[in-house]
Formats: C-alpha cells, structure tokens, sequence
C-alpha cells in the first residue's frame, strides 16, 4: 500500500507534465491529420467526452448512477436548435440557455435521487430518460418528430464561421479541456473530498458537518449541465437531430464508456469514450482490410456482426479489467514500482 | 366507456403485465442472488423464444417436449453466461456486472439476429381456438396460459426463497458471502443458481409469450425495461411485490393508452412510477 | 526494444499497403448507407438484398462500360447522427459517388446537408417526410419510392370505392406512419369521409385492443394501417380477436410475405397498396423476380425491389452520361431520367419531382386464402 | 490429536502474517490463543477455518489434510468458525439463519434431529427463542454474537473455532457467553478461542497459546499462564504492531 | 447553560422502545460515559444527538439551540462532532485526507469558487490543510499521514477518527465504543488523549464497556438499560449502586 501511495505522490508532480503532454497530442491532431472523417469522429468523441466527465463525476465520485443522462444530452441539443434556429439566437447564448435549463432539470430529477439511491435511482433516471425521448417524438411542433430538427444553423465566432470539422475540432476540444480543468480542481478540492465521502458512507458524512443532500444535488446538476452544453455542442455540428441520437441506448453506452475507462477519474471518461468510440472503426478497417479474405468478407458483408463484436469488445474489457482502464494502468503502474523497488532492493 | 371496454383493457393490460411480471421475476431472482441488476433478462426471453420455435419447427418435437428443452437450453445459458461474464466481476462492484450484463444483451440480441433473422418469427399458440368472451371482453387462449403459468412461477419462486434450503441460501450469501461459506454455503454456487434459475425463467417466459409478442424481433430492451420498471415499482425484493408492481404496470400502460394517449403513453406510465417512488422509494409492494 | 521496432513496422507497412489499396480503384463506388440493426433492423436487411443483387447482376452483365461496380455497405445502428457521420466517411474515405438506400426517412435528411455539400448523389428509398413535402426537391435527393401522398391517394380512392363512411386510422409512430397518416387524414376530408380515430403504436406493441376498442366503439367500417410489418400482423390479429367486422387496408409498408406468416388466419380480407404486382408479374418486375428466386428461392418483398430499384436507376443514369464518374454530371442525368422503368414503376424525374411516381406504379393487393390476389 | 498445524505461512497481501505457526489441539480441550492486537490471531482462525489459504505450512484436521480445502468445504468436515463481530445473515430471520447452519450436512439429517439441534440452541441462548421471527439484522450486538454461535453449533460441529466472542460486549454478557462455552465444551465439542480478554478466557480455557508478531511464543496450560508474570508485560507489549485489519 | 439537555427522550423500533423517556443534562468541561448492557439503547441516544435519527418525542438542546429539527451535518457544525463503532475509514483515502474531511463543518467554499481556484480557496485549503496537521500531531499520527488510513492497524484507524471528530472543532465530542479492538496499552494512551482532550475545552461523552477506562477518565457516569437511565453518578456511587451491579456489572 505504501508502494501506491508514494507513487501516487510522485504522479502528483508528473501527472500534470503528463496532462499538459496529451492535451498537446489532442491538439496537435488535426495537424497531422486531416482527414475530415477523422475529425468528424474526433469531434463526437470530444462531445461525448463533456458528457462522460460529467456523468464520470455523478456516478465515480458521488456514487450515484444515472442513465438518463443522454436524456440531458437531448434537452440540451434540442434546446439550442429552437434557440438558433426558431429565434435567431447566436449559438452562443444557445449554448448558456442549454446549460441553465438542463441545470434546471438537473436539479429537478436530482431530487428524485435524495430519495432514491441503487437500482432505485437508475430507474428514476432511466424513467426519465424515457419521458425525454417521448417528448422529442411526441412534441413534434418544436422538435419535428422523427422527422429530426433540420437546418440547425452551424455557430460562428465573431462572424468566423466554425462551419467544418476542422474548426469544430478546435471548438469541442477547448471545451473538453475546460471541463476537464474544472473538474480536475474539483475533485481535489474539499467538495471533491466531500464527495468521496458520500460515495463511500453517506450517514458517516452528515457527523462531518458535510450535508450529503446538497452536494448531490449540487454535482446532479453540473452533470446535468455537462450534458446540456455537449448537447448545443451536438446540434451546431451535426446542423441536424433527431430524437434517436438521445435514446436510453445511447445512455447505457456512456455508462459504459465510463466504466470502461475507470470510475472516479476524468482520464478515465475521455480514454473509455475515445477506446468505446473507435473501436467500430477499428471493426470497420479489418473487416475492409485487404487480410481477410472474400468468402469472409461476404458473411460478414451479409450480417451485423460489428454489434457482437462490439459487445465482445465490452465484455472482454470489463472481464480483465473491472476497474476500467486507468485502475488496470495504475495497478500496472503499482506492479512495475514494486518491481523496481525489489530490483534496488537486490542491488544493496 | 362501456363495462366491457373497461375489461377488455383489463385483460389486455393483465397480458402484458403478465409478460413485464416474467421479466422482473427475472430481475428479482437475480437481485436475491447478486444485488445487481441483469439486463440481459429481456434478450433471455427472446432467446426463449427462438429456441422454443426451433425445437418445434427444425427438429419437429412436439410442444410439451420443446418447452421443456427451451427450460434446459435456458438454465445451460444461464449457466454459461454467469461463468464467463459474470463470476470475474463477482467480486468487485455490482456496476461492473451491470455492465457485464449490458454486454451479453449486446451479443445475445444481434446474436439472435445473425443466427434466426431479424424479423420476428411465428409462433403457434398452444391450444388453437378462437378467443374466448366474457361479458363482452374477448380474451386470447394463449392469455390464459401466459397468466397461469406467471402465476403458478410467483408461487413456485416465493417457496423456493422461502421454505427451500437452497433458496435460503442464495438469500444468505447475497446478504453476507463470509458467513454463508462459514456454514458451508459456496457463494459462487449460489449466484450460479440464480443465473441457471432465471436462465429457465427466461426460457418459460419466452416460449409462452411467444405466440403473443411473436418470436424473435428487436423486443428485448423493450421488456427488459418495461420488466425492470414494474419490477422496481413493486420492490425488488420481493417476487410478489414485482409481479404485482409489473401487472400494475400492464394495465396502466392499456388505461393510458386507451384514455390518454397511446404517444405519451411510456412517459405518463413512467411518470406515475416515478411519482409511486418518491412516495414509497422501496417500491409499492415490499414488505416491511 | 526490438518488439517495440517490429510493432512499429508492421503499422508502418500496414499504412502503406492501405494507402495503396485505397488509391487504386478503377471502379464505380457506390456507398450503401443501410441499417440492418435498430429499429429499421427488420426493412434493412432486405434493402440490402435487393441493392446487393442488382450490383451483382450488373457486374454479371459487364458492370458499367467493363469497370465493376462496388457497393461499400456501412450500417447506421438505425441512428440518424450516426449517418452522417458515415456519409461523411463514404465520401472523404471511400471516394464513393453515390449514396444509396439511408434507411430511414429521418436519415435521409440527415444526410442531405452533407451530400448537398459534397454535391454527392443520395438515392433514397424512403418518403420523403410530410413536413418537407413543400418544399423543393434538394438538388442532390433523389427516391426510388412513391411518395405518402401518392400511396394515401391510392388507398384512399380504394376505400371511396368500397363507399365506407368511417375509417380509423392507425400508425406507426415513426415518421413513415406519421407523415403517412398526415396525407391520409388530408385525404379523407376532402373525400368527405369521416375519420373517427386516428391513432399511432409502438413498433415493440404486441396488443393494440386498446386502440382497436376505441374504433369499435366509434363505430368505424374500415382501419386504414401506415406501417411496416409485424405490428400490422398484430392489428390483424387483435381485430380478429375482438371479433371485428371491418374492411383492413394497409400501405406498401405491409407488402411482405411475413404479414401472412405472422396473421395467418386473421390476415384474410386485407388490401395493401403495393408496387409489385404479386401474382401478375409485370415485364419490369422480372428480373428482380428472378435473381430473388435464384438466390433465396423466395418472392422479394417491397423493399428489395426499392433497394433494387436505387442501384439501377443510378447506374442507368451513369450509363446515359457515358459512364462519367462527375457526381454533378450524374445528378443532372438522374433529373433528366425519365421513361426508365424500374421494378417498382415508371420513373419520370424531372426537376420539380426527383422520383416521378404516381398512383400507376401502385397496385392493390389483396390476402385471399393465404395468398396475394392482385384486385387490378 | 484433533487439530494439528505444522509452519503455517500466511500472507496478507504483501504482509506476512502468520510465520511458522504451530499449533495442536486435543479431542475436547478448550485452547485460547491470546496476544496483542496484530499479533495474527483472527488471521490464524480464518486460515483453520479456509477463509485464507497458507503460503506454506499444513493443517491437520482429524488426521487429515485440510490445508487447501475452502471454508465450505472445511464445515462439513466438523470445524466451524465463528467470526468476529459474528456475522449474521441480517436479512434472514433468525430461525432461518439458525437453519441455515445445517446446510451443509442438509442430506443426512432427520428432521427430529433438525428440532432437537435447534432446541439445544434456543435452550443455550433463550433470547433467540423470543426473537425467532425476527431479522437478524435488527438484534443488539451481543444477540448477533450469540446467534452466530447457535447457528455454528446446528452443525453440530466437532471443533469450534471463535474469534473475540467477548469483544464490545457487556461484562454480563461476556459471562453468559463464557458460560456457553463451557457447556458446550462438556457436550463434547472442542474449542478453540481467540481472544483479547486474557484473564477470563484463561479461567475457561485448559491450554494457552501467546502469539506476539506472527509467532507463537510458548503454550502452556492455563494455570500455569495465569501464574507467570511476563506474560502480562509480553501481552501489554509497548509495541503497536502492524495489523491485518 | 447546560451544554447538553435532553428532555424525555423516546425512540422506538418497530415494536421495541429503544430509547424510552431519558433525560440528561451535560455541563460544560466534563467527561462522561454512558454504559450500560448490549441492546440498551446507548448507541441510539447518540444516533439522536447527532441527527442520525429522529426520535418519536421529547426534545434535544445544544448551548440552547434546539436540535431536533436540525439535519446531522447542521448539528456538526453546531459543534457536535462523533466516531462510529467502527472506525469508517474512507478507503481511498491517506490520513490526512481523512482529518481533512473533518473540517468540512467550518469551511464554505463552493463549487464555482473550486473549480476555478479562486484565492479564497487556495486559502481555505491551506487553513484545512494547517487544522488537519496540528490534529495529526496531536494524535502523533504523523508516521501515518500519507498512508491510506484503511491499510492501518485498527487501533490507529480509531485514532484516526477521533482526530477526524476533532477535526470539525467540536464543543462535544461523541465517542462511540473508542476502546473496542484496542489492547490495553492502546487504551491507557487513549486515556492520556481524553484526558487532553478535555484540557482544550471540548467535552467528551463517551460510549464504552472498558471499565478500566470508564472509571479512570469519567466525571460522571450515565447507566442506562433497556433505553431507560438507571443510575447517574460519579464512578464511585456507579461502583456500588446496586441496580447497575445486577444489570450490568454482576457481581465481583
């Protein structure tokens, strides 16, 4: 235990070298590359990424789980599709009006979940997952049904146009950064200690002096709110939406996403989006890969095996890793330390 | 609204409350089991269901024989899918099984596409005859099999928790692993059961419903969340307390659909077992 | 270390050999937008039949001026969002000039914005939405299905004929049942027929007495059904059930043998609007007919023949600009297709209408004995 | 010999906890192992009892080689651990988790004797009797403790291994429960103890064993343990140890 | 004033009155034990005072205030600060962090203000940070501090969440059972601390069944059994009051 402690001190000092680093990489990304398609992943992976942080801090840090939150998701890309395009708001302002009525709503369902908590909560947040998605397809006077909202006007900076991938790359990825800082300097922060608390042991938190029902209600509403910006963020690139894109589907997929990367840890949601993200890719160039041969690609051609793959893909991960991705890293991490350690151990 | 009509949408919400109850019977024998949630439980049904359909129709047994091997080829999955997918999480969070869970619903869905097709397949029902009146409400034949064999597993399943040793057992190293190996309960055992258990209940309740749902199709989210929610609005905890919760939602669902909206009808069912939650936020019918 | 090297050399190959296989194509790329999972799952797979068929048999006929014709299949899960990415992905990775089939109505106009910006053909195979109707056709759109308003003006002529003065109407809750019953609603009341209810379903329903008892009650003589199959075989069955006497008219979303499989009894007496003229097969039918029967030893249903039909009016159109890979060339081909038979009907493009079918290319059909008996 | 460890190694993790441990003890003895906290005592019971396994070492039960065997199986075979705290089945009402002690020898049971074990119990602990209907989960401490001690005599097991059965307990009921062990001793089973409260145990045990940092220092019959002066300042030990909680 | 009154304090569970008509008054500067046998309710009380539970009737007063309407994180930063049974660490947690979580009750930074690290939060982070150390070396925790407190010995995770009760700068310190699981030199430090505990000016009320400890540190004792208090005194009177020996003690 002493081992991870230390090394966890020693991650201290690097880990923002190391952050500073990857951040570089992201953004040095559309440099190096510039195929459109490419970006065009990368932004709805940077889209995704806002909302799995946030859905990142509710469930790793608060323990409490959510699958409505591409409920949220909706409202917000929703919301700002009527506000550009019905009134003419600049994408910006959209943008603000999202986060506020998702906060709203945020705070709203996360009464429910003072009440709630385990499988209790996950259907109150599910149910109104559910209730979102009817909404989209029932109100169809301002969300066009399932028809999808059309001609969704793309944003602009100061009459800059961010009307292709590349530019929205920059955009999405500026916002990532953001919330990644803010939340970075929250977890570490007393609110953050205060939220590890809760998680682990709600009624020895009320003898602290920390009042369990605010701070849950509180991170309820910023994740909510998360997921409102993703969502404008969603509608201005997409230009088009649809009530499919908000489905409960889509919200089992960002808890998995999460798990997959690691709970409780902001790395964890952008590496468990990223990997979830391109693995149909990945699916995708081996099976137009010029290795397999064409009887094979013909049975593959004729079905859908992408979606069991993918399952696979899951279940394979959450089976050798079931503290997601960053927990095996750190627990290779520990291992290699360790190993080191007895290594200079030997040399005396 | 006439009498009839109103019993007309009584039998038809008893039905498909019938079908979330199995569901959710699912979903409780797992909690007992394992505390966690298993969404896999509405793809268990479907697989039933095509099992079920090609007993029948590929090696020709007859419909006794083929429910009886769809039970067994369900407790083998079941049994399958708890050690490959479920057993290396046991041991560390309820939400990696939940994931786990998530994973096999994956697979098992667009597996059940790939290997029967995509479109939902028939499925005789199992007396012929056309439906029955009573006061002016018709009622399928295969209704009165799907509520008294939903019946008769609520029965089955409360003893079995209650009065079996074995029942009381998973009940017990779900609530405390250590102890329940200190008398010699092996927990892994244990949680094995449930999954066989609600592996064969997945088989029943996809070959009996079926003739209704049609066999095959993409049905599974669907009752595996309509499942969880009556199941949730009952109480998990209780295999009554989830029929019951299920049936409820049943008939509410038709009453909606009938007065209200058939639109909004999710939303408003949903509403209102949110609102039942916030009242009682253990579910309606839990004891205690 | 050394392992390191190895892995590093094999990416470095694999790119290559990747970057050279991509930039050696000297063939018709079509991309295929298609979803064969989700809730359009069950239309998807046999669109894909019919388009993968008829590029099959064009290549077996020497493929377009000797150079093959490729179709590049991407699954959309169902999901508009997605579809636009993979458009996109069609386009800037696969090089392809023409996107077929986009599965659903919601995907179509999802991937209009990219392929009007690319200016890439989209050949789709379903209505347009009712809301768009209005509108002028996008310059890049293009359908091989007969809109809503032609199919509601086929059966709502059908069911004037059969003098019923109340219908109900029941839909799906998707945007072809949707839109279908706006035109039919629009349909009746200038006909003068009174619709007593109209009603949408889940396409996971598997009652709808609750719907049905209300008709009952609203006295009505007939149910018009807009959807696509099995919910429509549950109606059938439901109607039986409750001991129903009314007249059942489908849309062409009901054209599939399935119906009959699903209903079986209770599917008796039902009239569906379809392009394909079952039981008479028309000259342009035949070839889809006879590939379908070779390779499946089935009839194709409706919605092969629209995936069929998208690839041949594409190529038909390539053929009539000499082959040109020109996306603009091959639009402005695809606008002045007309006198083109497909097996769904007679395409008349023009630029006010990118699909140019009527009610000709519409037939009624109907369920007797199990069978499909064409009415005329 | 009924119990018989030779070099038990265990290991905590990365902390070596038990270090060559050997213990022996005879058809109805009462044996308490004592010492300080940390000293590896609890993790010696659930080692016996294979909630742990040893790195090295062997365990004797009854002339036979338990040292791998899980604690499931290791129940049937007649040795039954009461752990610490007793945990008990809190959802289960405690007729049911009294049952519950006989699962594993389910099959070979008659019913009467499934009622006369389980009246042997009530009679042990007549407050499990009132309480018989109701959750575990909602008993005080010390009920929980006795009723974890009645549902590892259902078994009716040959030896019994308990660990601290006296911890957090009132004075009054440390007494009733010593006197429980005590009687069912003279009813034939053998006891093995671990426990903090030196003199009491030392009054009931026959033999003594002090373990100090993993090891056994020395073992002794209790009077004689009762009698020597170093052994309070060897158990007071200034020391704070590691512990293996 | 008194620090601590409660007035015919009632709790029932389900059937069983676990906590029935007690009344107590603590003064200022005292050290007090509550004892009494397993089951008679002397958890509960402390449940009640700190706001885990509700009672069924009667009242709670704090240096006046009246409690009973006040949620637990209120009373705590009223100045009622507790330890559990066991001690609760939180598992991903080194020490330090576990004291720092203590000063949660007088800090009020929000989440806007941490996420930007505003001024005003770097300098309540070092205020937590200073309170914390002071704490860690007052308990001479400080080998542990960067240790995960769960990976501790118990008698040091117990230490642990004392200074995590005192942490919050209590005026009443609730102990839950402190001397559970530790042995006996353990115990006689731990006397030392109370002792210093009280010298700051924090009042201890303490739950305990070590005798040893009880009648070394406490001012006055409280007996209670089945909820009901059955005697109140200074250790001695406690020692030879007849109704506790036959409760609680027994007989020598």
């Amino acid at each position: 235990m002493r081992g991870i402690k230390e090394l966890a001190m020693n991650r201290n000092t690097y880990s923002k070298v190391i952050d500073f680093m990857l951040f570089l990489i992201i953004f040095l990304f559309p440099l190096f590359d510039s195929n459109e398609y490419h970006l065009d992943v990368a932004v709805i992976i940077g889209i995704y990424c806002i909302i799995n942080i946030g859905l990142n801090l509710l469930l790793g840090n608060t323990g409490q789980i959510s699958i409505g939150q591409a409920a949220f998701f909706g409202i917000g890309a929703y919301c700002s599709a009527v506000l550009t395009t019905n009134l003419h708001l600049t994408f910006w302002l959209s943008i603000c009006f999202a986060a506020i009525l998702t906060a709203t709503l945020g705070i709203s369902v996360g009464l429910t979940s003072l009440k709630l908590r385990g499988h209790y909560l996950a259907m109150a947040t599910l149910g109104f997952g559910i209730i979102a998605s009817t909404v989209y397809v029932e109100w169809t006077e301002l969300t066009g049904g399932t028809s999808g909202f059309l001609n969704i006007p793309a944003p602009s900076i100061f009459g800059f146009q961010l009307d292709n991938e590349f530019k929205y790359y920059y955009l999405v990825w500026a916002f990532v950064l953001l919330v990644f800082i803010s939340t970075q300097h929250l977890i570490n922060s007393r609110i953050g200690r205060a939220l590890q608390a809760i998680h682990e042991r709600e009624i020895t938190c009320g003898a602290m002096g920390i009042n369990p029902a605010k701070y849950k209600l509180k991170i309820f509403t910023l994740s909510a709110a998360y997921a409102g910006i993703a969502g404008a963020l969603f509608a201005g690139f997409q230009n088009y939406i649809s009530p499919e894109s908000f489905s409960v589907y889509s919200s089992i997929i960002f808890l998995c996403m999460i798990v997959i990367g690691g709970l409780g840890s902001v790395w964890g949601s952008i590496i468990g989006t990223v990997i979830l993200s391109i693995f149909p890719e990945f699916i995708r160039a081996v099976a137009s890969s010029e290795f397999i041969s064409p009887q094979i690609k013909a049975i593959l051609n004729e079905h859908s095996y992408h979606l069991i793959a993918y399952g696979f893909f899951v279940l394979i991960i959450i089976v050798f890793l079931p503290e997601g991705i960053v927990g095996g890293v750190k627990r290779l991490e520990a291992k290699a330390y360790e190993w080191l350690h007895s290594k200079q151990i030997v040399i005396e | 609204m006439s009498f009839s009509n109103v019993l007309q949408i009584l039998v038809g919400g008893l039905t498909m409350g019938s079908v979330y109850a199995l569901v959710a019977l699912g979903f409780h024998i797992i909690y007992n089991g394992t505390r966690a949630i298993n969404f896999a439980q509405g793809e268990q049904v479907v697989l039933g269901g095509v099992i079920a359909l090609s007993c029948m129709s590929t090696l020709k047994l007859p419909l006794p024989l083929a429910f009886f091997l769809t039970l067994i080829i369900g407790g083998v999955i079941g049994y399958f899918y708890e050690r490959l997918a479920i057993r290396p999480n046991l041991e560390t969070s309820e939400l990696s099984i939940i994931i786990s869970s998530i994973a096999v619903a994956i697979i098992l869905q667009n597996s059940i596409a790939v290997i029967w097709e995509k479109d939902p397949m028939y499925f005789p029902p199992f007396t012929k005859g056309g439906s029955l009146e009573f006061m002016g409400a018709y009622m399928l034949r295969q209704s009165l099999w799907i509520m008294g064999i939903t019946a008769a597993s609520v029965v089955a399943l409360d003893r079995f928790f209650h009065q079996t040793l074995l029942g009381k057992a998973i009940l017990a190293s779900a609530n405390n692993s250590e102890a329940a190996r200190l008398v010699g309960i092996s927990p892994f055992r244990m949680v094995s059961c449930s999954f066989i258990l609600s592996g064969c209940l997945g088989a029943i309740a996809g070959s009996i419903v079926a003739p209704l749902t049609f066999a095959g199709g993409p049905l599974g989210t669907m009752i595996a969340i309509k499942g969880f929610a009556g199941g949730i609005l009952g109480g998990l905890s209780s295999s009554r307390g989830v029929v019951l919760g299920a049936l409820l939602l049943g008939i509410l669902e038709f009453f909606i659909a009938t007065f209200i909206s058939e639109g909004y009808r999710d939303a408003i069912a949903i509403f209102i077992l949110l609102i039942a939650l916030m009242l009682k936020p253990e579910g309606l019918f839990a004891q205690e | 270390m050394r392992t390191k090297r190895k892995i590093i050399s094999i990416v470095v190959i694999w790119v290559f050999v990747m970057g050279i296989l991509s930039v050696a194509h000297a063939e018709y790329r079509f991309g295929i937008l298609n979803a064969t999972t989700g809730a359009y799952a069950g239309l998807g797979v046999h669109k894909k039949k019919g388009i993968m068929l008829a590029i099959e048999k064009i290549n077996k006929e020497g493929g377009i001026n000797g150079e093959e014709v490729v179709g590049i299949y991407e699954d959309f899960e169902s999901d508009p969002s997605k579809a636009i990415s993979l458009a996109k992905k069609l386009i800037i990775q696969d090089k392809v000039i023409a996107i077929l089939d986009c599965g659903s109505t919601a995907a179509s106009l999802a991937v209009k914005k990219v392929t009007e910006k690319r200016k890439i053909v989209q050949v789709n195979t379903t209505p347009r939405s009712a809301l768009a109707v209005d509108e002028p056709w996008p310059a890049y759109y293009f359908q091989t299905v007969p809109d809503n308003s032609v199919d509601a003006q086929k059966i709502g002529d059908f069911v004037k004929s059969l003098g019923v003065k109340r219908v109900s109407i029941i839909h799906d809750s998707n945007q072809y049942g949707t839109s279908g019953a706006i035109f039919q609603n629009d349909y009746f009341k200038k006909a003068g027929i009174e619709v007593v209810l109209s009603d949408k379903y889940q396409k996971t329903d598997r009652d709808l007495t609750s719907i049905l008892i209300k008709a009952r009650d609203r006295k009505t003589e007939a149910v018009v059904v807009w959807g696509t199959i099995p919910t429509p075989a549950v109606i059938a069955k439901n109607i039986r059930q409750l001991g129903m006497k009314v007249h059942y008219i489908g849309s062409s979303g009901l054209g599939s043998p399935k119906l009959i499989q699903l209903a079986k009894e209770a599917a008796e007496g039902i009239v569906f609007t379809s392009a394909l003229a079952y039981g008479k097969m028309l000259p342009n039918e035949k070839p889809l007919f006879d590939a379908y029967k070779k390779k499946y030893d089935k009839f194709p249903n409706y919605f092969t023949a629209l995936g069929w039909d998208c690839v041949m009016i594409t190529v038909e159109a390539i053929k009539r600009v000499g082959g040109s890979k020109d996306t603009t060339k091959i639009r402005n081909s695809l606008e002045s297709l007309s006198e083109f038979y497909g097996v769904i009907g007679k395409y008349k493009m023009n630029p006010t209408d990118h699909n140019g079918l009527d009610t000709s290319a519409l037939h009624l059909v109907k369920i007797i004995g199990g069978k499909w008996v064409v009415l005329d | 010999m009924m119990l018989k460890t030779e070099n038990l190694n265990t290991f905590y993790g990365k902390v070596h906890v038990l270090r060559d441990v050997c213990i022996e003890v005879e058809e109805h003895e009462i044996v308490c192992i004592l010492g300080p906290n940390g000293a590896g005592k609890s993790t010696l019971l659930r080692t016996l009892a294979g909630l742990m396994h040893p790195k090295g070492g062997r365990i004797n039960f009854k002339q036979m080689n338990i040292t791998e065997l899980s604690a499931e199986k290791i129940v049937i075979y007649g040795m039954s651990l009461v752990p610490e705290g007793g945990s008990v089945f809190t959802n289960l009402p405690v007729i049911d988790n009294l049952i519950l002690g006989i699962y594993s020898q389910q099959k070979k049971l008659s019913k009467e004797e499934k009622t006369i074990r389980l009246n042997n119990v009530f009679d042990l602990f007549p407050i499990l009797k009132e309480r018989e209907t109701q959750k575990a989960g909602t008993l005080s401490g010390g009920e929980q403790r006795m009723l974890a001690i009645g549902r590892s005599l259902m078994s009716k097991p040959e030896m019994l291994l308990l660990d601290e059965p006296s911890l957090g307990l009132a004075p009054l009921v440390v007494k009733d429960i010593f006197q429980a062990l005590q009687d069912i001793n003279k009813e034939g089973t053998t006891i093995l103890l671990v426990e903090q409260n030196a003199k009491a145990t030392l009054e009931v045990a026959d033999r003594g064993y002090l373990m100090l940092l993993g090891k056994v220092m020395l073992s002794d019959t209790s009077d004689n343990l009762l009698k020597r002066e170093d052994i309070t300042t060897l158990y007071l030990g200034k020391k704070r140890q590691f512990s293996n909680k | 004033m008194a620090l601590l009154k409660t007035r015919d304090l009632v709790k029932n569970f389900g059937g069983i009155r676990a906590v029935n008509l007690l009344n107590l008054t603590m003064e200022e500067g005292e050290i007090r034990s509550l004892i009494g046998p397993n089951g008679a309710g002397k958890t509960t009380v402390f449940n009640l005072i700190s706001g885990i539970l509700q009672p069924n009737s009667g009242t709670i007063d704090f240096q006046g205030v009246y409690l009973n309407k006040l949620r637990p994180h209120e009373r705590c930063q009223l100045g009622i600060g507790r330890t559990f049974q066991t001690p609760h660490m939180f598992s991903r947690m080194n020490v330090l962090e576990n004291i720092m979580l203590g000063c949660h009750s007088w800090t009020g930074t929000e989440i806007f203000e941490n996420v930007w690290r505003l001024p005003k939060a770097r300098r309540e982070e070092d205020d937590i940070v200073r309170t914390s150390e002071e704490i860690i070396s007052f308990l001479e925790l400080s080998e542990e501090k960067d240790n995960i407190a769960n990976s501790l010995p118990f008698g040091k995770q117990k230490m642990v969440a004392i200074g995590r009760a005192l942490a919050s700068k209590p005026k009443l310190l609730l102990l839950d059972e402190p001397c559970a699981g530790l042995n006996e030199s353990e115990t006689e430090w731990l006397c030392e601390i109370l002792l210093k505990i009280r010298k700051k000016g924090i009042n201890v009320f303490l739950i305990e069944h070590d005798m040893g400890l009880v009648m070394k540190v406490s001012d006055t004792i409280v007996v209670v059994d089945y909820g009901k208090k059955i005697a109140e005194g200074t250790p001695a009177e406690i020692v030879e009051n007849e109704r506790v020996i036959s409760a609680y003690l027994g007989s020598p």
